[in-house]
């Protein structure tokens, strides 16, 4: 930790001495502006200036939906963070998620001389490509979810995907009462976050709730459409199925399945995400809980605790910010959001 | 080593027993007995799997992949290959969204959707033909193409469906779901076309020897064009269907599809390098794979054994018809 | 004469990347006439008549049909006029039927749109017996015929056009002299009724037997155009060469002497239908002619001695020792040789260069450690060039763009340079001008002077007696007869009613 | 229609005019091309793009995808095709990472992968000959197979790797990635075998014409058994770098290059119809679409565009080509 704190300040006396053109704008510029935080936001910046203008790579991903609110984050950090002069810079590392497309991202972020990087690491693996920018001089935020190797980030802000899993098994266990048979539609084999929601839930249900049996697992790749059809299919292997627990995408298709065959109310979806598609079905009853996990306090939260950091040194309290899983209901999804933002969300 | 479209030889044939023989040599029977006996497998192991409802389930699952592969398989017979079906599907989900959306009649959308299908899928054509761009590289950018745009007018986000033009995709005439209807329509006149019609005849030709056809008078550039003009047409059709089932356009629907059809028409007998193919086998083709994923639920197939049946099964399929080739 | 005029030709070119392949040619086609087109290889025959027939544009110069000037977008177009062709290199779906190969492009249909392969079979029925043709069932696959049979389809295809002209590029070259004796009474039957017919042969006694007029090219240029029985071959290959040619090759029967060894001997061979049980010895330096109609089986007979079959029984001997041969690379290493029938199906890698081709089967001699020593291989490669006179712009060159005679020669290279014991040759002069045939046929008589023992598959009798020590004669798989070349000269007249011209050929 | 190998030609030529014109020609050239203007336009827009370090950024991207290019080369050029690519890398990947495990010194584990990865696609190469199965449809099972396998042994759960095998992925010769230096090697290698040895020669003959390959003494079936056991090599070597440099081994590594890599091979002016095909060629292909996707990072390209400016730039890559060769 230590280490890290005397390259920052060296990146910062460096920054002195090289940016002496630049002092009239600093000074101009040293009243901090009083600007209010965007709803959905926890953290607010520090109130002081940065010596030059400072510049967040904030590297994401966008190949579905869940990814919205992120970027939203990303891009209100992006106008709040304006008016500290600092730019963020929203940069998608590909259109498919792989470990390697963050190592080429950051590499090429390492390369642009970024002041900061906001990442959303996901694999194992990329912890060394971090701890290199680390070493650089780079500080390096990592959100959403990231391997499970220790890395010099300054520190992960997110759910870690097992956990929020278990939080899935015990949803299922409230609504099933404890009894009876589920099926599991994961997105894709393998996959890091898909698995751990996968165990986390199966592990817990195992351990602590007999009286449940897992008729299957089943990959859907993050397809609506073959969820339909694999609810169908178990629903004919398994007229007494109670839920269907779809880990990623396309729940909603789970979710039309069992309105098409008449099954509402006898049959549930629990799955993740807030997206408008889910949440109408959660209104209409078919998706039992939907668990979320504040994507956009996220993507805006990560920028502005590198800012505080790149500023003020400081950082946060722990190196794990866990963010709040809110679960949307049938009971609760009124007090949550009202209709038009799913229903017309186009 | 020269295998041989016998399914269409076989119309003309006149004895019965001759007609016998070599529907047992065909590529179609071998792919038929291997959809036969892992179907009496299943059955075997299931009670579910011969329920009425099942069978339903299984065909309206593969119906899509089947109706692609109708498409596919003569773009294969012609000695092309379409990798952008499973996008150009998406794209003309989010259009068929956007046209219910103004609020037209079904009818218009339905052809109006067809229209932008075909035209979007002629443009590939043309560029293999025209500008002589090799078609595996067309439609690899096609594909990029296709769900890039349809990305970019979604914003990514799925977008639902209020219009009576979802009943393609949702509906049941009787106990039957309205894809299945469409998709054997359309392997019906797929396979009518393709024995009986010039055009269709026009298609093997090219594929099997395109100087010969070239010499013959065939205008081939027209005959390619055709074939993904047909196959553009396909994809609205499946487009409508997928996001009718759902009644919700996902800008990401269908993709991966490519192999899935591919594989489909190759199972069912089509060789790659052209010439050969008929309509029902890649029916069976298809039917397979759905037979397959469909037993994987049945009968509880544990997690990644799913992964490795599919494999099996795929190789499975065709080797039947390989080592019964080699004894001959 | 000038109404009679069909076709006018008048100052065509056409350049190919480094050739010039036709120099401003004119002259004139009559209606109603047999017009043959001889010249080497590589005299721009191919190429004048694919432009006549719409494959390719010429760069300069026009074409009248019937007075009125013609530009062809395509084979189409010019079919639409009334130009149908027969290609030199066989244009045929192997995965149809002989009957959709016919009609290709123009099937027959009912009211309704559909095929009507009823109506079409008995269409097609009928077109191949105008041919005499009755062996061909028009279901069958083109796959499932021989070469000979193919080349029928063929015939029959440009004839169902019912053209005003057609133009027929080496229609007889893989075609028996039965067949070739069908094939010209249906020319005769089209001159009747006023169709023209532009003849292309490398075998002399045809073009006396059916034209009426010739036309000489040379280097892409035309020469002279001559009427037929005005003229003699040896004037012909004169003006095609563009010197006095006088050679005549001639071989020396060689006898057998009694107690000489076999350096070849088969003993009860078979392999499915075609080959079956088959006997006969070959001796060093002897030339043996395997004849017979078509689908007789003599190229399988030789493809199985080379191992690309397995035989179901049987025994080879090679120099009284029992070999094993289970493949073409065993068969090169116990020094057989093979050129194969049908250049572009066996011989041929179209996309390679001359070099390659020529060196594929000596390769492995002429490596050291895997590594291709190049400058030995573009050695080996250009000798063979010369030797054979083969017409490229360099060996580097595709084959691909060579015509379809010095592609012959290529595949002929690459087996002279193998150094075989035992050669094969099947329809080795395929397609091969008067000059390098005479050129090939003393390569292989310097072969088997060598001692190497030569067997010789050739549809052209005149070939077969020229060569020869001995033949046998196959049908159905079986060796039906041995005659020695003497005896041959009988029986071969029995078997194939005019050889007239043949004779005159040989002499 | 007719596409030429030039850059075979030109390797003999004497003249040297004529081995430029001869050069400017080939598709290789063309390719190279296409790769010059999109580093100009990216240069231009980014003062990083030509910094060394992001040079040996993108070099060292690229190469994983290259040296599976090389090996897919070579099965193209016999007329074949491996699908199998990336999930054999996967599962090479994993069993490194198993390897790794029993503290086998690093040479070991190199040469025991080597083997392994050998045996796996010489599987593939086995069915497509001895039973004579489609390659399309055998290595579309072997991907479904070596993947599932992965996912069985790794229970779908990354695998971390400790030892100094990973200095293949992640090592550095000075400046230099060592990846980038694999690359280069097996690219050396391919073009000195494909273009000056005698089975190098032999897998060109083998795509232009089987039956003549084999009546010239070729033993066809070994030649294309060899090329899919070369792929394995290339698949497990890649299978070591890419878990090298993140020093994990995760099941589902390398699912999708197949398309990248096929891809690559095709703008690299290889036909997949078999015969033609050059290494060099294979990999500028890579790099193309290596600057390319360094260039959406680089330029901040929106998600969306960036989808689309993968097609556009496939398609105009090859279209450089086709319209080069009309004009002539
Ligand atoms: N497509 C082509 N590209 C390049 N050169 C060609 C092409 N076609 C023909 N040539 C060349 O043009 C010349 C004339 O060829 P053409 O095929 O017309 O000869 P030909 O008289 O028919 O010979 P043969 O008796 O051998 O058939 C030859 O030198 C040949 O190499
Ligand atoms: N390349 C080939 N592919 C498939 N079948 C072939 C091939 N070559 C020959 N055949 C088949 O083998 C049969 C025997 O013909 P083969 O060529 O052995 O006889 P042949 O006496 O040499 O006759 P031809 O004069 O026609 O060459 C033919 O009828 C044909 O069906
Ligand atoms: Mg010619
Ligand atoms: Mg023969």
């Amino acid at each position: 930790g230590s280490k890290t704190e005397t390259q920052q300040t060296q990146t910062q006396q460096s920054g002195n001495s090289g940016s002496s053109g630049k002092t009239n704008e600093t000074a101009s510029g040293q009243e901090v502006p009083d600007v209010a935080l965007p709803k959905g936001a926890h953290v607010e910046a520090v109130k002081q200036l940065p010596e030059k203008p400072l510049r967040i790579a904030f590297l994401s991903w966008q190949n579905n939906p869940f990814w919205f609110p992120v970027r939203d984050g990303a891009l209100a950090a992006k106008e709040y963070l304006a008016n500290f002069n600092t730019t963020v810079d929203y940069i998608v590392m590909g259109e498919d998620m792989t470990a390697d497309r963050v190592v080429a991202a950051m590499e090429t972020a390492i390369a642009k001389q970024y002041d900061a990087i906001a990442v959303v690491p996901v694999f194992d693996g990329t912890e060394n490509i971090i701890n290199k920018a680390v070493e650089q001089g780079i500080p390096v935020f990592s959100f959403i979810a990231e391997g499970s190797k220790p890395s010099n980030r300054i520190a992960f802000m997110g759910q870690d995907a097992y956990a929020a899993g278990q939080l899935a098994g015990q949803t299922i266990e409230k609504i099933t009462g404890g009894n009876g048979k589920i099926g599991v539609i994961t997105g894709v084999f393998g996959a890091t976050q898909h698995e751990q929601r996968m165990n986390g839930a199966l592990d817990y249900l195992a351990e602590n709730v007999p009286g449940i049996e897992v008729v299957g697992k089943y990959e859907n790749k993050d397809k609506a459409e073959t969820a339909y059809s694999l609810t169908k299919d178990m629903l004919t292997a398994h007229p007494d199925l109670k839920v269907v627990y779809v880990t990623a995408g396309g729940p909603f298709g789970a979710a039309k399945a069992i309105q098409d065959m008449g099954l509402t109310g006898k049959v549930g979806v629990v799955c993740y995400d807030h997206i408008p598609d889910n949440l109408k079905y959660v209104k209409s009853g078919e998706i039992y809980a939907a668990i979320a996990q504040d994507p956009f306090g996220q993507g805006f939260d990560s920028c502005v605790y590198l800012y505080n950091y790149l500023v003020a040194g400081q950082k946060p309290d722990s190196d794990f910010i866990p963010v709040q899983l809110d679960v949307v209901t049938p009971d609760n999804i009124d007090e949550m959001y009202s209709e038009d933002e799913y229903m017309n969300a186009e | 080593m020269l295998s041989i479209n016998q399914a269409e030889t076989s119309l003309q044939k006149k004895s019965k027993g001759n007609l016998l023989s070599k529907l047992a040599k065909s590529k179609e029977f071998s792919v038929l007995v291997a959809l036969f006996v892992l179907c009496l497998v299943v059955s075997l192991l299931s009670p579910y799997f011969l329920k009425m409802q099942n069978i339903f389930n299984v065909l309206r699952q593969i119906s899509v992949i089947g109706i692609l592969a109708v498409g596919e398989a003569l773009i294969i017979i012609t000695g092309g290959i379409d990798l952008s079906v499973g996008s150009v599907l998406g794209f003309m989900g989010v259009m068929t969204a956007l046209l219910a959306k103004l609020h037209l009649p079904p009818v218009i959308i339905f052809f109006a959707a067809i229209i932008i299908g075909s035209a979007v899928s002629t443009i590939s054509g043309l560029l293999t033909t025209k500008i002589k761009i090799n078609p595996f590289i067309v439609t690899l950018g096609m594909m990029s193409i296709a769900k890039g745009f349809s990305l970019l007018i979604t914003g990514g986000m799925p977008i639902s469906i209020e219009n009576n033009i979802t009943y393609l995709g949702s509906g049941y005439i009787g106990p039957v779901p309205v894809p299945v209807i469409i998709m054997f329509i359309v392997a019906a006149i797929g396979h009518i076309f393709a024995s009986r019609t010039l055009p269709g005849r026009n298609i093997y030709a090219v594929g099997n020897n395109e100087r010969a056809a070239k010499l013959s008078g065939i205008r081939v550039d027209r005959v390619k064009i055709m074939v993904f003009s047909i196959m553009g047409a396909l994809c609205a059709l499946s487009g409508m269907i997928l996001s009718g089932t759902l009644k919700t356009a996902e800008p990401t629907a269908g993709s991966g599809y490519e192999m899935d059809v591919i594989a489909a028409v190759v199972i069912g007998g089509a060789s790659l390098s052209g010439g050969e193919g008929s309509i029902i086998g890649v029916i069976i083709g298809a039917a397979i794979m759905g037979v397959l994923r469909n037993s994987f639920v049945l009968l509880g197939v544990s997690a990644y054994w799913q992964v490795v049946a599919i494999g099996v099964v795929t190789i499975g399929a065709v080797a039947l018809d390989s080592l019964k080739t080699k004894r001959d | 004469m000038n109404t009679g005029v069909l076709l006018r030709i008048e100052s065509i070119s056409k350049s190919f990347p480094g050739v010039k392949a036709l120099d401003g040619v004119s002259f004139d086609i009559l209606e109603g006439e047999v017009h043959a087109i001889v010249g080497e290889n590589g005299a721009g025959k191919s190429t004048l008549m694919n432009i006549l027939s719409g494959v390719y544009a010429p760069d300069t110069g026009k074409l009248y049909f019937a007075g009125k000037e013609v530009q062809f977008k395509d084979p189409r177009h010019a079919q639409e006029t009334g130009i149908a062709m027969i290609h030199q290199e066989l244009s045929l779906a192997n995965h149809l039927s002989v009957m959709e190969n016919i009609y290709l492009g123009r099937l027959t249909r009912n009211r309704f749109g559909f095929v009507n392969y009823k109506e079409m079979y008995k269409k097609c029925k009928s077109d191949l017996e105008c041919l005499g043709v009755t062996d061909i069932d028009p279901d069958t696959l083109i796959a499932d015929l021989s070469v000979s049979q193919m080349q029928m389809v063929e015939i029959a295809k440009a004839l169902s056009f019912k053209s005003k002209l057609i133009i027929m590029d080496e229609p007889s070259s893989s075609l028996t002299r039965k067949e070739t004796e069908m094939l010209f009474a249906t020319i005769n039957s089209l001159k009747q009724s006023g169709v023209s017919v532009l003849y292309i042969s490398h075998r002399m006694e045809e073009i006396f037997e059916i034209s009426d007029r010739v036309t000489v090219l040379r280097d892409g240029t035309y020469i002279k155009t001559l009427n037929t029985k005005d003229t003699n071959a040896k004037e012909l290959v004169s003006l095609m060469v563009g010197r006095e040619f006088n050679k005549t090759f001639q071989r020396k029967i060689k006898k057998i002497q009694d107690g000489e060894k076999p350096i070849l001997e088969v003993q009860g061979l078979s392999y499915g239908k075609k080959v079956n049980n088959v006997s006969f010895k070959l001796y060093p330096g002897e030339i043996l002619a395997l004849t017979g109609l078509v689908g007789a089986g003599r190229t399988e007979l030789v493809q199985t001695l080379f191992g690309l079959y397995r035989k179901e029984s049987g025994k080879i001997l090679l120099n009284g020792k029992e070999v094993e041969i289970n493949s073409p690379t065993e068969a090169i290493k116990h020094g057989l040789g093979l050129v194969p029938e049908g250049r572009k199906t066996q011989g041929l890698f179209l996309g390679m260069k001359i070099r390659e081709n020529i060196t594929m089967a000596n390769l492995p001699k002429l490596c050291r450690f895997l590594f291709i020593e190049s400058k030995n291989e573009q050695e080996k490669a250009e000798y063979y060039v010369s030797k054979l006179r083969v017409k490229a712009t360099d060996i580097e060159q595709q084959v691909r763009y060579l015509s379809g005679g010095n592609q012959q020669k290529t595949i002929i290279a690459r087996w002279l340079l193998n150094n075989p014991k035992v050669l094969f040759l099947d329809e080795p002069t395929h397609g091969v001008d008067v000059g390098a045939k005479s050129e090939i046929y003393e390569i292989i008589n310097n072969l088997a002077s060598e001692g190497v023992g030569i067997v010789l598959i050739s549809s052209e009798l005149p070939e077969v007696l020229t060569l020869a020590d001995r033949i046998l004669v196959m049908h159905n798989g079986r060796i039906t007869g041995e005659l020695s070349r003497e005896e041959a000269d009988q029986e071969i007249i029995m078997e194939y009613a005019t050889n007239q011209l043949n004779k005159e050929m040989v002499k």
